[in-house]
């Protein structure tokens, strides 16, 4: 079976970096900085004030709504602040300035004695993965509970578990799979049976065949499981072209894929939810890949959500050589800093330094119309038409152009040739547009 | 050759004056009299008739309104061009005559007269880009590479200015002036040409950053900065940054100005009262206090 | 998690970098860039330009040479004016100028092929804003410029060398399309041969003609590494290629219809220059597959038309730059569909 | 009827009254830097063009060349396409209001246009009959139209372009139409007319 | 313009010619600049007519200005045109019958040149006799110069000539045909239009430059 | 045509439709009655001059004749007759699609139906290309031919008509005009007044 979605391009993988590593565990740094936020929904409020003593595992600040996620502290210690500090994502966010008491003591009661997972009902599961603050580890932050309870109209007859990581240099999903395969299992069955599944797709890119084999090997017994080797084809990751690829059904734009009846999880999530629903353990810490040409010693890190880049970078050895870019996420879609004071997030996947050879330093030319844009599209959209629309201020245009509709998987700027900033005046227009369209209410 | 070939040709005129009406023919006046006569007479009246009987008639006042506007298409009023304006003050009693920023108080008047509404005075008021942080001053925080747009600088952490309230300097309030009124100076900062803006606010509503603001043209003393920041963190960013001390609040008289979060604000309507201002003799450290004179 | 984190202070302190580059994502850029997609199809055509030197001697050497130099130079002298940066040497002009020498007599007087070549590069694609902003093929309308200027010099052929003898005044030399609009199928095929071995002069470029138009078979030979290269559709050319041939066959024979001569429609004239590399020019076909094919065909209904019906015995450059000022308003209308959507939902 | 359908394709293609007869260039140029205005002026052109067709061969053949005043034709040509145009702007407007909302606006700027004169005077050049008459002007409006919605296109486009700023504006557009007239030399020799 | 009561005659040309030149500044009245131009004398010939109608018809105009309700001021304009060109064409089918073919409908056409109509709108229908007379000359002699300056160019390009006289010896001459053909009218005016645009923006940044520094 | 005038604010008294219709019908009167004395001095002498040109075209085509008469049923197609009033040859019109249009052309023929030279009166052809048919050294090729010696080549064939180069349509155009002018010789004249539409009008 040939798994083909539309449009991607091939990147180079630059994955050799950190393939072969083993995970290791952050040391606990002297300050961490918890964003109270860190999830896309209604806005969580926080619990704490400053020189409050808070445990492990508690709640720092509660979730805003039902689609909001709690915050818990990754560590035992003391609020030093509650203000505005500099985020990877949003530039700025109030965050909980913790300062670690070094003993990482639990909240009372945690980590619960082991809970059978066969006895599970829908209803706790979902209520363990809120309770456990756990949100989408896939990029999006989106809160897992919510998309765990399809409403009943809604039937969900697939859930996929995405272990693509078509990103290039990223491999913490790679590690997660090969760290704790049955934990990744057993929580993509609870998701399962949390949204009444009856079919679990593991997709996985074949340029980690160990994975795949080994997955392979322990879901043999399972008729209603099936392992997808993909075609390493970027974004074969996003949701969209994975469930193409993999269900052949087609999500457009605007469209959940509880509409066709799939969920899609990260391994990542897969496995905070087993622990969530196990040891009602809180989503704390995340496992990201620091990697790059100008990081020492690159690394798969498991962190404490805070921790900053700068004591991660430092656990990897510093850097081999100036840094000229320093990326949160992968290089396709991650978030470019200005700073290493800035704190991981529950969603992060890495943390990626890129020396001066590395970047693209080629002029930029005009748009030759090529249509290479076009083609590795795949949400079938005119990048350079809206580029332009952009550039000549025409953003009624661009909305028209759907420009709304782009997921920002930076397809259409790796592929052209003239070095066009396609996705910066995309995400130009969706703001201008958003901007207006909050207006018109 | 093509650029022959609408030729009406002498031959063709010839054959038909020649063949169909010798000379001699057309010496009988009365043929050309009547056949002259008919045709402007009957223009003439297919004209009258179909301007008094099936003509839609429209209110005159509109055109009369629509020739006392600047014709600036600014859309400054909130109508989309002149026209509709006009259209819309004549014929909607609700829609007032004060409308036209360009047009200040002289067109302002007019409109009323014609319209038979009550006229409110408009300030006049002109764009004054607060921001002093030009490229030699302001400190930047990261190599932005990027499309050249404030908007889009603006979407990557708030752009390379280490000041997160300062001009970026790429121009977006230049380009939608109507009145070609506001460029790009050498420094990277917008610069006003005072006799040209007529406040209609369009460079105000384009700044990602709201970094113009419509002073009044009566204010005196101005301190162009919008950083609310605190003096430290001012400092860091930008020479021509407003620490927040207050000592120009302290030496105002009058309560002209005000303290908004580290940031001096000054009340233009105060202000103009005031002859000696004080204000100006306080140590503002980064000096950016200052008197203006927006007259144009 | 909890059995591993032990806490420990961090030695070193890390030397922060003063100044990082902040950018949108992506962060990664492909390998392809302008200048490379255009000199590789400048390689192509070399094998086809060495042909063609070899039929018709020094002097396409030279027409080569000074048509590509002027482009180039025209496009250095523009852009050193206007204080925009020199992109002479991104291979664009170059091709602008090796095509538009294909497109010509080898007769043809060198100061007539450089004005020519500096009205495509000057007027064709700089007055619009120079690269990917033109409207028009500029080495059409650098040939639509020189035909239309000089109509005589442009219309007469040198025969190739391998028939020079046939010749009668040595130096003019009708091509076949030429006979065949004046004097009839007839009279071409006592000229050239009929049947396989017409096809094979054609093919492998043994007629009179422009220099590109020699030989059919270098000039396919390069457009198959260019689609393999995914540089160009496949469907444009056999589109435009095919649309002419089936149009010939069915309505232009003698005999009545379906009796035309496809084979010879197809290989004579500029036909397969034109549709490998000319209407697959990027910056002046739609942008759209859906739009290019669009333009593929009426382009080579106009071929016919004009061959069939026009002043012209050939009409390639025309067809295509007819269908060039339907570019845009192609693309107005035919939009790529959206992922997911239904038909028809997807016009703006 | 292939006759006919020849002389439509003729005027609209092969001696398109903008690209090689030079008429109606101000509207050509004036309006066609926006495409709805382009497409509603070919539209409205086309309408009047043939009516104003209609009414000056009869005027003509009816009035003019019976009592032998040809030297006239000029003025009452003007004269009927001035105010049939006024007159419907003043009907449409009061009976299809509709039509007037899409199209009306472009009538004010039709009625001193060359084009709507010239096709009059060359109907009568050309000898042609009432039904050919009203097929030739019709394909004017039409070819017009075309070369207006192209042009249009194109200059849409040329608004996101880097256009030297010598040639920004009119200069570009002259030159387009240029290159145009250019491409439409093609059709040169095509179709004969008359 | 009413507000200003009598413009000076002198500005009322020079802005005919230039700063308000009808066919490269206003880009009215356009189509005789392409179609008539491809010879040097047919374009001299075209604009003399031109300077003649607007003259006489801004004259006239004006001078019956205050008989002419609004509502048939559009139908009375044009009369008033076509009546003045009728006249020229009939004295140039008797005198110059080659010129006449040549200039072929384009001299009836005249009628309708936008420039006309609104000069006499704009002007003659305001103002008095002499300035209105004066304004119509000035705005002709600016078609005329723009007429003549485009024929002249494409005569020389596209034949060799100057108004029909070889300048150079036909044997050392390849003409470059396209010039007098209609692409070389459109494309040959908008190179034109550049030039001036260039020359205007030269001559302003020298202006600027002797301007002393203003200050914001 | 602009709104720009100022429309009075106070609607004074707005002149009625007899009003409006009269001052048109003025305009229109007295610009006719004008016109129409112009017309009455200049038409002649246009009309003179036109015969006089035509008359000596005819002359120079055919200098053996001193009058000519016009042949009934045809179309421009005259006799031209010697001082003896013998007939020595014909001028006469025709018309053949050329690269551009038509090209209108008169030829005279000698009493031998050969030809004697030709003139083209309205043609659409490119100039110093197509035009190149008005010229004395491409004329002089057709002298003496007679229908069954008129062909055209390209390569200098002996005998035949050698096209212009670059311009072979037009070269064909000339030579079909003019041998559908001595077929249409050869013919019977056609019934008068056949032609409604009369052929060869071209833009
Ligand atoms: C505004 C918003 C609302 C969403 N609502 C739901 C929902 O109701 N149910 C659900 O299962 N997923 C929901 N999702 C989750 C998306 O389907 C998707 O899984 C999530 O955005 C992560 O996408 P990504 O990582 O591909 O960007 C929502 C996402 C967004 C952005
Ligand atoms: C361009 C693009 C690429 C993505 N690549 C991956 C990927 O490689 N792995 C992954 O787990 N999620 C990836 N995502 C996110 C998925 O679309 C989806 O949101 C996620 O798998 C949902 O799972 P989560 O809610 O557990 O995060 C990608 C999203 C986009 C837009
Ligand atoms: C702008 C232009 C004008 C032309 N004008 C004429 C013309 O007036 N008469 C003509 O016979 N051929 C003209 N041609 C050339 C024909 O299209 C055709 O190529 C030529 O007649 C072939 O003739 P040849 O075989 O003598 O070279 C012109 C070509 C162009 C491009
Ligand atoms: C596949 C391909 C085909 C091209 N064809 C042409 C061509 O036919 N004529 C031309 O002038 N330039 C051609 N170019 C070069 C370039 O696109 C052209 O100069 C632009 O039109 C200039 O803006 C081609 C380029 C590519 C990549
Ligand atoms: S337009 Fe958006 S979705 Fe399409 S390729 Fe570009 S970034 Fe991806
Ligand atoms: S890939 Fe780049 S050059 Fe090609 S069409 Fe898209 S924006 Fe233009
Ligand atoms: S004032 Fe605002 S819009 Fe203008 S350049 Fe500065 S940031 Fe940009
Ligand atoms: S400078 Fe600003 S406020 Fe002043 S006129 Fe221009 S856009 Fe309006
Ligand atoms: S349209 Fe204005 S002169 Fe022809």
């Amino acid at each position: 079976m040939v798994f083909r979605f539309q449009g991607g391009v091939r990147v180079p993988h630059h994955k050799a970096l950190t393939e072969k590593k083993l995970v290791e565990d952050l040391p606990m740094p002297e300050r961490l900085i918890v964003p109270v936020s860190q999830h896309i929904g209604a806005p969580a409020k926080a619990e704490v004030k400053r020189k409050d003593e808070v445990k492990k595992g508690q709640i720092l600040s509660r979730a805003g709504g039902f689609v909001s996620a709690h915050v818990h502290a990754p560590t035992s210690g003391t609020v030093a602040a509650v203000e505005e500090r500099p985020n990877p994502v949003s530039g700025k966010a109030l965050s909980i300035v913790l300062e670690p008491d070094g003993k990482d003591e639990w909240l009372e009661g945690l980590p619960m004695a082991e809970r059978d997972p066969q006895t599970a009902t829908p209803d706790e599961i979902r209520q363990a993965v809120q309770a456990a603050g756990i949100v989408g580890m896939g990029g999006a932050a989106f809160p897992t509970h919510v998309k765990l309870a399809p409403p009943k109209d809604k039937p969900i007859d697939a859930v996929l578990i995405n272990g693509a990581e078509c990103e290039p240099y990223l491999t913490s999903d790679h590690a997660a799979m090969k760290l704790r395969p049955d934990d990744m299992l057993l929580g993509a069955r609870l998701i399962m049976k949390a949204v009444g599944a009856t079919r679990l797709v593991i997709g996985v890119e074949d340029n980690k065949p160990d994975v795949l084999r080994d997955l392979e090997k322990r879901t043999a017994a399972d008729p209603d499981i099936s392992v997808a080797a993909l075609p390493s084809r970027y974004p074969q990751g996003a949701e969209r072209s994975l469930i193409h690829a993999v269900l052949g059904r087609k999500l457009p734009a605007g469209k959940l894929p509880m509409d066709v009846g799939v969920v899609v999880q990260n391994v990542n999530t897969a496995i905070a939810v087993s622990d969530a629903v196990r040891f009602g353990l809180p989503a704390v810490d995340t496992l990201i890949t620091v990697t790059g040409s100008a990081v020492r010693d690159p690394k798969n890190v498991r962190v404490p959500v805070g921790a900053r880049f700068e004591d991660v970078l430092a656990f990897c050895g510093g850097f081999a050589s100036e840094p000229a870019k320093i990326i949160y996420g992968g290089p396709m879609m991650g978030f470019a800093q200005y700073s290493l004071d800035v704190p991981v997030t529950k969603s992060g996947s890495g943390i990626l330094c890129l020396g001066a050879g590395d970047l693209d330093r080629r002029p930029l030319q005009a748009c030759v119309r090529c249509g290479r844009c076009l083609t590795v599209c795949p949400m079938g959209l005119v990048p350079t038409r809206i580029a332009e629309l952009v550039e000549a201020g025409d953003f009624d245009g661009a909305e028209e152009a759907h420009a709304l509709d782009c997921v920002e998987c930076g397809c259409c700027t790796f592929e052209c040739p003239s070095r066009r900033p396609l996705v910066h005046a995309i995400r130009t227009a969706k703001l201008v547009i958003r901007d207006r369209m909050r207006k018109r209410v | 050759m093509p650029d022959s070939t609408l030729i009406v040709s002498l031959q063709e005129m010839l054959v038909a004056f020649g063949a169909a009406a010798a000379p001699t023919e057309i010496e009988n006046p009365l043929v050309l009299v009547g056949v002259m006569l008919g045709l402007g007479a009957t223009f003439g009246f297919l004209l009258a008739y179909a301007d008094k009987k099936i003509a839609v008639k429209l209110n005159p006042l509109i055109h009369v309104v629509e020739e006392e506007l600047p014709k600036g298409q600014c859309g400054a009023c909130g109508f989309p061009g002149c026209a509709k304006y006009a259209e819309a003050v004549v014929e909607d009693p609700s829609v007032k005559p004060n409308l036209c920023v360009p047009g200040g108080d002289a067109v302002a008047a007019l409109v009323a007269e014609l319209t038979g509404k009550v006229m409110e005075k408009t300030e006049p008021r002109v764009a004054v880009v607060m921001c002093r942080g030009d490229s030699e001053i302001a400190r930047q925080r990261y190599l932005y590479d990027g499309i050249p747009d404030c908007r889009s600088a603006n979407l990557l952490f708030g752009g390379g200015k280490a000041c997160e309230y300062g001009c970026l300097g790429f121009g977006n309030c230049t380009k939608v002036c109507n009145f070609e009124a506001i460029s790009m100076g050498p420094k990277g900062l917008p610069v006003v040409d005072l006799s040209l803006c007529v406040g209609c606010g369009a460079c105000a509503e384009a700044c990602p950053r709201d970094v113009i603001e419509l002073v009044p043209r009566h204010a005196k003393v101005l301190v162009p900065c919008r950083s609310h920041d605190k003096a430290g963190v001012v400092k860091k960013a930008c020479e021509a940054g407003c620490l927040g001390c207050s000592l120009c609040k302290k030496a105002c008289p009058h309560d002209a100005i005000v303290m908004d979060n580290f940031l001096a604000r000054v009340n233009p309507d105060i202000c103009k009262t005031c002859d000696d201002p004080l204000c100006l003799t306080a140590k503002c450290q980064p000096k950016i206090i200052g008197r203006v004179s927006l007259d144009g | 998690m909890s059995d591993v984190n032990t806490v420990e202070t961090l030695k070193e302190p890390l030397p922060v970098p003063e100044w990082l580059t902040v950018s949108s994502s992506p962060h990664l850029r492909g390998p392809e860039s302008v200048a490379r997609i255009m000199w590789t199809v400048n390689l192509t055509l070399l094998p086809a330009a060495v042909w063609a030197v070899a039929v018709f001697g020094w002097r396409a050497l030279v027409q080569i040479v000074v048509s590509a130099g002027a482009a180039m130079a025209t496009e250095w002298m523009v852009q050193k004016l206007r204080k925009v940066p020199v992109t002479a040497l991104d291979g664009s002009a170059f091709l602008t100028g090796l095509l538009l020498a294909f497109c010509i007599p080898a007769s043809l007087p060198f100061w007539m092929t450089g004005l020519g070549s500096f009205f495509a590069v000057f007027v064709a694609k700089h007055s619009f804003g120079g690269l990917g902003q033109n409207i028009f093929n500029p080495a059409h309308i650098g040939r639509a410029f020189l035909l239309a200027s000089f109509p005589v010099q442009m219309t007469t052929w040198t025969a190739v060398k391998s028939h020079a003898a046939g010749a009668v005044d040595g130096i003019t030399a009708a091509t076949p399309l030429g006979i065949v609009k004046e004097e009839g199928f007839a009279a071409m095929s006592e000229h050239f041969g009929s049947g396989a071995e017409l096809y094979w002069r054609l093919f492998m470029g043994n007629v009179n003609g422009s220099l590109g138009e020699v030989s059919a078979l270098l000039i396919l030979l390069g457009g198959l590494v260019l689609v393999w290269k995914r540089y160009i559709p496949w469907e444009s050319p056999v589109i435009y290629i095919g649309t002419v041939g089936l149009l010939t066959w069915a309505f232009s024979g003698d005999g009545g219809v379906f009796t035309g001569d496809a084979l010879f429609a197809m290989l004579s004239g500029g036909l397969v220059l034109g549709g490998v590399y000319m209407i697959t020019d990027y910056v002046t076909s739609p942008i759209t597959r859906k739009g290019q094919m669009i333009f593929a065909f009426f382009a080579a209904l106009l071929v016919w038309l004009i061959r069939t019906y026009g002043g012209y015995p050939e009409g390639v450059c025309y067809s295509i730059l007819l269908m060039n000022c339907f570019t845009p308003l192609i693309d107005r209308l035919v939009r790529p569909k959206r992922f997911g959507q239904e038909k028809g939902a997807t016009h703006v | 009827m292939q006759e006919y359908l020849l002389l439509f394709a003729a005027t609209v293609l092969v001696n398109n009254l903008v690209l090689t007869r030079f008429l109606g260039l101000c509207i050509f140029f004036g309006v066609s830097n926006n495409f709805d205005a382009s497409l509603g002026m070919g539209f409205a052109l086309t309408g009047v063009m043939t009516i104003t067709g209609i009414i000056t061969y009869l005027i003509y053949y009816f009035i003019l060349v019976p009592l032998g005043l040809h030297f006239f034709t000029t003025l009452t040509f003007v004269l009927v396409v001035a105010v049939t145009v006024q007159l419907l702007e003043i009907v449409t407007r009061r009976y299809l209001p509709n039509l007037y909302q899409m199209w009306g606006v472009y009538l004010v700027l039709i009625a001193t246009n060359c084009v709507v004169l010239a096709v009059p005077l060359l109907n009568v050049d050309h000898h042609f009959n009432l039904m050919k008459s009203i097929v030739h002007s019709m394909g004017a409006g039409v070819g017009f139209g075309l070369a207006l919605v192209l042009m249009a296109s194109i200059r849409e486009k040329l608004e996101t372009s880097d256009v030297p700023e010598a040639f920004q504006g009119l200069g570009i557009a002259f030159i387009t139409a240029g290159l145009l007239a250019l491409a439409f030399l093609g059709f040169s020799g095509m179709i004969p007319m008359g | 313009m009413s507000e200003k009561p009598s413009p000076k005659l002198s500005t009322l040309i020079t802005e005919g010619i230039f700063s308000k030149n009808p066919i490269f500044v206003l880009a009215l009245s356009l189509c005789p600049a392409v179609a008539v131009t491809s010879e040097a004398i047919s374009s001299l010939g075209m604009g003399v007519s031109v300077v003649y109608v607007m003259t006489m018809s801004s004259l006239l105009t004006s001078m019956v200005r205050k008989l002419v309700p609004h509502k048939v001021r559009v139908p009375v304009y044009i009369s008033i045109i076509a009546f003045n060109v009728t006249f020229v064409q009939l004295v140039m089918m008797a005198f110059l019958p080659d010129l006449f073919q040549s200039l072929g409908v384009y001299l009836a056409l005249v009628v309708v040149f936008a420039i006309i109509l609104a000069r006499l709108e704009v002007f003659a229908s305001k103002n008095g006799v002499i300035p209105s007379a004066v304004d119509g000359f000035g705005m002709g002699l600016g078609f005329l110069f723009g007429l003549v300056l485009i024929g002249i160019i494409r005569e020389f390009l596209g034949n060799g000539t100057f108004f029909g006289i070889h300048v150079i010896p036909e044997e050392h001459f390849t003409p470059i045909l396209m010039a007098i053909l209609p692409p070389g009218g459109f494309i040959t005016i908008g190179l034109l239009i550049g030039l001036f645009n260039v020359i205007g923006k030269r001559r302003a940044a020298h202006a600027a430059a002797e301007l002393p520094e203003s200050g914001a | 045509m602009s709104n720009a005038e100022t429309v009075p604010i106070v609607a004074h008294k707005e002149p009625g439709i007899l009003h409006l219709t009269l001052v048109l019908a003025a305009t229109t009167t007295i610009a006719g009655l004008i016109l129409g004395f112009v017309a009455y001095f200049t038409m002649p002498i246009a009309i003179q001059n036109d015969l006089k040109r035509k008359e000596a075209a005819r002359k120079e085509l055919l200098p053996a004749a001193v009058s000519f008469e016009a042949i009934p049923g045809r179309d421009e197609c005259f006799e031209g007759r010697n001082a003896d009033g013998r007939p020595v040859g014909y001028v006469l019109k025709t018309v053949a699609h050329g690269y551009g249009g038509a090209i209108v052309m008169i030829v005279g023929v000698d009493e031998n139906k050969r030809i004697v030279d030709y003139r083209i009166m309205q043609h659409n052809e490119t100039p110093g290309l197509g035009e190149i048919a008005k010229k004395d050294r491409f004329r002089k090729q057709f002298a003496g031919r007679d229908r069954n010696v008129l062909e055209v080549t390209k390569r200098g064939e002996e005998g035949k008509v050698q096209a212009i180069t670059g311009a072979t349509i037009t070269t064909v155009a000339v030579v079909k005009a003019i041998r559908s002018a001595l077929e249409s010789l050869d013919n019977p004249a056609p019934e008068t007044g056949a032609k409604p539409e009369r052929e060869g009008r071209h833009e």
